[in-house]
């Protein structure tokens, strides 16, 4: 049973990848994308992640998508089709990264993993206790940093974004700086 | 565990997901569609540490620690982006590659 | 303080003296002083070695050494024999000589003074030093003034000709930086601590491989310098666009850089290898020598003239070295120093003709013996030098490298020597042709009728490349004298 | 957690300090007096920089996540006066044209916790602290890099630095994942100890070797950088060539000498090729450029090249040398930078050939571009010769004599375009010299210590010794 939804599931997550990558519409790449993280939120299930899936789903889903989908929907006209590389380009990069797989497929499955058999599940405190613990095997520490980056990228993002005097009168003003606050500060929540 | 499933197929799963972004992002034209990419990119190995802690190495949390701290860069990462690209689009109304460059290699 | 590293502090204080100078008159005062300072220098250098030699039989005699950086063992080691003596004199009196020449310099007279002073301050550093690193170091101190010399006073293509230099110096540079960290690192063949003090590696026997792979890259960067064919096309262009006290220093010090790196470090700690590889330079030198030669009896232009005459007498300094005795190797030091005084001279003189007629194409020069009779008859009396009359340090010099090149008995040297020395006839032919065009007949223009006389700055200069040139040709044996007993343990090493 | 701690992370609190005293003083400085921000910025870093040379203890926290030793300590107090200089010489910019638009108090966060990302970075003892400081050390300066809003070429160069960035280190990320399992373990100290040669392992390295090449700006991972660097403000430009590739190369050289180090026979090898192409195709562009800023990202590429000279010699010479060679780097580039960022904010100039006749009005300016530039070059008695001279001396202390040749014909090339630079400013002549203009004092004290740093680092030998001593971990 598992078998059938990690196989559906992996059908899932590589067709949309692949639709995401070459779609000529916009908003659909996006869509696309959502389809393939919530399939990676999929797999966490699966293996038993449950906290990890829920963060997958919130954030990537919740989060980041929207955010991406916010920004389409700011700076780009819906029907335009989008421009695609040169066919040769195309062809070529293809080609280099079939080549790629099939070196990184050789040597995986040349090497032998052991596999240990277990059926641990992780519960959420673990990984709560284990975020803010500072004993030797404890994650406080990187806690501490992303929060450091969080901020950082926040300020980062609302200086960039923060709304100047536009030189050129005729163009219009996409977008006000507080949606781009609330969206930064949202990613600061998920965390 | 995912009964029935091993590793290799998860890890085959995972480097296709991987090259799929890497081909985004070399092909694509526009900042958006490469940003979409390389969020594929960053979910292969988010996925890849996760099975990995899970398939071989159960007994510490190493693996799903820092796949969640991936995905929190990812935000950080994908807010920042966007805002660039929203400024560069107030100034060029566009967001192809071809309209950004004016600098040449 | 010691007294030989006074020779890289004096030029030193002498520039920073100099960033403080405003103008002209201030310059080239404080140049004059500084070189006159060194000069003294020198020839106090000259009886304290007579002095110290009598008591003291080491190779090196004022040796000091401090270690510099201690993991590398990297020393500033210092130390002097009588061949490096012989060429720190000729340095310093090029040095004034060019500060005299150099006296009405109008356009940034400060920086010139300091960029000639720089050069010459790595010219010191690099004959004093026994140390390969320094040697190196100082080796690159003094090329690259040249770059804004030429650059910024020379003229013609001078951007062209400073570029070509300091690209093909710095070349040059490259692969001998190669040759000696080859050299540093077999320097512990005997298990030694690897070093780079060339009195230290001497003692080792460096395996025949690493000689035979080093060789050929240590002389090919120094004799670039010392513009061995075909790497010599930097030389011609470079004298020609040079300012006249720089083509002085260049042609009459810097290019000695080359054979006398070539002598101490390639030829001294790679002995086998030079033995290996001698027939390839041997045929390399005496190509040079009558390439040289010809070459500088089709130009008209009198710095091209002379510069391809060094490329041939430099070709003579290295072709005698490659000889592996001691008579070619008195030679090829001896005509180091005379070529250098000769050499130096010629472009003083070239460079004060060109001052008043304000052309270097003998074709349009003619019956200068007459308006600027001094200049004139210094020009035919170290024209005389240059062919190598006796009585002249040319002649000494000559002689001893042919005797020299006579003992290698074979046929492939001998062929060479023949060659060689019948580049002293083409030499001959354009020296004469020279004097003829230039300095006999009529006036061909007026205007040249009235020409200011020399004035007591240029005669300072001239007399002073004078005295070393007819002493030399004078008295040559204590100058012989001087350097064979410095060849001793040259000799002891090599053969 | 103890005191001693606190202790090990005096540094990095201490700017976490500073950046949230910003933050705090960002809201009670009033409009008006904006400006005072600069002055207190500098200030405040002056006196952490100061702070950082007294000594520490070697020793890790949190179970092994943050070390910290010698090395890593004296490395940061070269980051600190790296900064410290930068913000010197960009003060004056900061003032007329950042706090201006009212953003000069972000301007300082960012830049701030940038470093402290770098000194995560450099302190790391797992890949994940690796990772976030990367992360950290990388993102702001996105920001930085499009902080010019106005300008589109600056958002350009934002977008296409994060991207690039982004792009490096997923792929990093895999590698690091592939490390992951076949060792089970993130934490450098246990990797280390069972890490084997095997291809999986060969395929992680080569994959998260990439993503640090990307940030290095290695060939053939280097084309992002031209353009990044024209495109953002000087200042920006500089803390990429100088303190960002500085760091990354530290900690390269870090992973490669401990935890890599069983894998020492692959990497040698693809450093060689990777340090040729990269001296040599750098060296090439560089020929062709017109900008001063597009001029010096190439140079700058070149310059790697050549500091892989010192990594492939995988010992405590090559560690000393690669060390020191940094150091040098850093100051002969932000004098190189210095002067452009001078001259650009006063005349707007930015190319070659706007520099012809420099030194005739501005004499000052003129010495001390070409003291960096030879010292980038190796010219002695500057200290790029020292350093260079060492690099090429560590590599040929493992025999590789070829590729020290090949390494010595590019020092050759390169010193052709430095060449044009100074010919440009010394013998060229010009209808429409830049005028003479005097600086203000921080730009001075900027170029001050610059020129001092060129001029003693490399004749100061007991520095190198000092250096050479703390590299014994490396032994």
């Amino acid at each position: 049973m598992e078998q059938i939804i990690f196989y559906l599931l992996a059908l899932i997550m590589i067709v949309m990848a692949i639709a995401s990558v070459s779609s000529r519409k916009m908003l659909r790449s996006v869509v696309y994308l959502l389809f393939g993280l919530i399939g990676v939120a999929g797999v966490y299930f699966l293996i038993d992640y449950n906290f990890l899936a829920a963060v997958q789903l919130t954030v990537y889903a919740g989060g980041i998508v929207v955010l991406i989908i916010f920004s389409v929907l700011l700076v780009h006209h819906m029907e335009m089709e989008m421009e695609t590389a040169k066919k040769s380009k195309q062809i070529l990069t293809g080609l280099s990264c079939l080549i790629g797989l099939g070196v990184f497929l050789t040597i995986m499955y040349s090497h032998e993993f052991t596999v240990v058999e277990n059926t641990l599940t992780t519960t959420t405190a673990e990984i709560g206790m284990g975020l803010l613990s500072y004993d030797a095997g404890g994650f406080i520490l990187p806690f501490e940093v992303i929060s450091v980056l969080l901020l950082a990228s926040m300020i980062g993002a609302i200086v960039i974004a923060k709304g100047v005097k536009l030189e050129n009168e005729g163009k219009e003003t996409v977008g006000n700086p507080q949606t781009r606050i609330e969206n930064s500060q949202e990613t600061e929540d998920e965390n | 565990m995912i009964a029935g499933i091993s590793i290799y197929e998860i890890l085959t799963l995972t480097s296709i997901l991987f090259f799929i972004g890497v081909y985004g992002f070399i092909t694509r034209k526009n900042l958006i569609s490469i940003l979409i990419s390389l969020e594929l990119i960053l979910n292969a190995s988010a996925v890849n540490f996760v099975i990995i802690n899970k398939y071989l190495f159960p007994e510490n949390l190493q693996g799903v620690f820092f796949s969640i701290f991936i995905i929190a860069v990812a935000a950080a990462e994908t807010a920042l982006a966007v805002a660039i690209i929203i400024n560069l689009y107030r100034q060029i109304s566009s967001v192809e590659v071809e309209d950004t460059e004016v600098m040449k290699y | 303080m010691d007294i030989l590293s006074l020779f890289v502090l004096v030029p030193v204080l002498t520039i920073l003296v100099l960033f403080a100078t405003k103008g002209l008159k201030q310059a080239r005062l404080v140049a004059m002083f500084g070189s006159i300072v060194q000069l003294g220098m020198a020839v106090n250098l000259i009886f304290a070695y007579f002095r110290e030699r009598a008591v003291n039989t080491d190779i090196m005699v004022f040796t000091r050494d401090f270690v510099w950086f201690k993991s590398f063992n990297i020393h500033y080691a210092i130390g002097v024999d009588g061949i490096s003596v012989a060429l720190l004199t000729l340095t310093s009196i090029v040095v004034l000589a060019g500060v005299f020449i150099s006296w009405k310099m109008k356009d940034l007279p400060k920086e010139f003074f300091v960029s000639l002073l720089v050069l010459s301050t790595g010219v010191y550093g690099f004959f004093i030093s026994i140390d390969l690193f320094t040697m190196f170091l100082f080796y690159e101190v003094a090329v690259i003034p040249m770059f804004l010399l030429i650059g910024i006073w020379g003229s013609g293509p001078k951007e062209y000709s400073a570029m070509k230099l300091t690209l093909m110096l710095m070349g040059a540079s490259a692969v001998l930086l190669v040759g000696i960290l080859g050299i540093y690192f077999n320097s512990n063949a005997d298990g030694g601590a690897l070093t780079f003090n060339i009195l230290e590696i001497a003692k080792v026997s460096i395996p025949f491989e690493a000689q035979k792979l080093f060789f050929p890259l240590t002389f090919l960067g120094f004799a670039v310098l010392g513009a061995l064919f075909p790497f010599h096309t930097w030389s011609p262009d470079g004298h020609a666009s040079a300012p006249t006290a720089v083509s002085m220093l260049h042609a009459g010090v810097l290019m000695k850089l080359g054979g006398y790196g070539i002598f101490r470090v390639a030829m001294f700690l790679l002995p086998q290898g030079a033995i290996e590889w001698s027939w390839v330079f041997i045929i390399l030198s005496a190509t040079g020598v009558i390439y040289g030669a010809f070459a500088a009896l089709r130009q008209t232009d009198l710095k091209y003239i002379n510069a391809y005459a060094s490329v041939s007498h430099l070709g003579m300094v290295m072709f005698a070295l490659l000889m592996l005795n001691k008579t070619g190797w008195n030679g090829a030091i001896l005509q180091s120093l005379s070529h250098g005084f000769m050499t130096a001279l010629v472009f003083a003189l070239i460079g004060m003709i060109y001052e008043r007629t304000h052309t270097r194409d003998i074709t349009r020069l003619g019956g200068l013996l007459k308006v600027i009779p001094f200049i004139s008859v210094a020009f035919v009396v170290v024209g005389l030098a240059y062919l190598g009359l006796p009585g002249f340090s040319g002649f000494v010099a000559e002689m001893n490298i042919f005797v020299g090149a006579f003992q290698n008995d074979d046929m492939f040297t001998r062929v060479a020597t023949v060659i060689v020395i019948s580049a002293i006839v083409v030499t001959a032919v354009f020296l004469l042709r020279v004097i003829g065009i230039m300095l006999m007949g009529r006036v061909k223009n007026p205007e040249y009728l009235k020409l200011p006389k020399v004035t007591w700055y240029e005669r300072t200069g001239i007399i002073l490349l004078f005295i070393p040139i007819i002493g030399i040709g004078i008295a040559p044996l204590w100058l012989s004298d001087m350097i064979l007993e410095s060849l001793e343990p040259f000799i002891r090493g090599v053969l | 957690m103890s005191l001693n701690s606190f202790l090990l992370m005096r540094q990095e609190i201490l700017l976490l300090a500073i950046l949230l005293l910003l933050i705090v003083g960002e809201i009670f400085i009033p409009k008006n007096k904006k400006s005072s921000v600069v002055h207190l910025a500098l200030f405040l870093f002056g006196i952490h920089t100061a702070v950082g040379f007294l000594g520490i203890e070697e020793s890790s926290v949190f179970g092994g996540m943050f070390q910290t030793n010698n090395l890593i300590h004296f490395f940061k107090n070269a980051l600190n006066i790296g900064v410290l200089v930068l913000l010197l010489q960009s003060a004056d910019w900061i003032q007329e044209k950042i706090v201006q638009k009212n953003k000069g108090t972000e301007f300082f966060i960012l830049l701030f916790s940038s470093l402290l990302g770098m000194y995560f970075m450099i302190s790391a003892g797992d890949f994940l602290m690796f990772y976030l400081g990367l992360e950290l050390a990388t993102l702001p300066v996105a920001a930085l890099a499009a902080y010019e809003t106005s300008k589109r070429i600056s958002s350009e160069a934002g977008i296409k630095f994060i991207l690039s960035a982004g792009f490096a280190s997923g792929i990093a990320l895999f590698g690091i994942s592939l490390l992951y399992a076949t060792t089970g373990s993130i934490y450098f100290n246990e990797v280390m100890e069972v890490i084997i040669s095997n291809n999986l392992t060969i395929l992680a390295f080569i994959l998260f070797f990439t993503g640090l090449a990307f940030k290095i700006s290695l060939v053939p991972f280097h084309f992002w950088t031209a353009d990044v660097y024209e495109g953002s403000p000087i200042s920006v430009a500089s803390y990429l060539s100088v303190i960002s590739k500085g760091a990354a190369v530290f900690i390269l050289m870090i992973l490669l000498f401990t935890v890599l180090k069983p894998l020492m026979h692959v990497w040698e090898n693809i450093i060689y090729v990777i340090a040729i192409a990269t001296m040599t195709i750098g060296n090439l562009f560089a020929l062709r450029q017109k900008n001063m800023k597009r001029f010096l990202a190439y140079s700058s590429i070149a310059q790697a090249g050549f500091i892989l000279l010192g990594l492939i010699a995988g010992t405590q010479l090559g560690a000393a040398t690669v060390v020191y060679f940094v150091l040098i780097y850093i100051f002969s580039n932000l004098a190189a930078f210095g002067v452009v960022q001078a001259i650009s904010l006063k005349t707007g100039k930015e190319n070659i050939d706007d520099y012809n006749g420099l030194y005739r009005t501005n004499p000052k300016l003129s010495l001390v571009m070409m003291l960096g530039l030879f010292s980038l070059a190796g010219i002695p008695p500057v200290a790029g010769f020292f350093g260079k001279f060492f690099l090429f001396t560590a590599a040929a202390s493992q025999g590789y004599y070829f590729l020290v040749f090949i390494a010595v014909v590019n020092a050759t090339i390169s010193l052709y375009y430095y060449l044009l630079v100074i010919r440009a400013m010394f013998i060229r002549n010009s209808n429409t010299p830049i005028p003479y203009f005097r600086n203000k004092i921080y730009m001075r004290l900027g170029l001050l210590i610059t020129a001092i740093g060129i001029l003693v680092l490399g004749l100061y030998s007991p520095l190198y010794d000092y250096i050479y001593e703390l590299t014994g971990i490396f032994g």
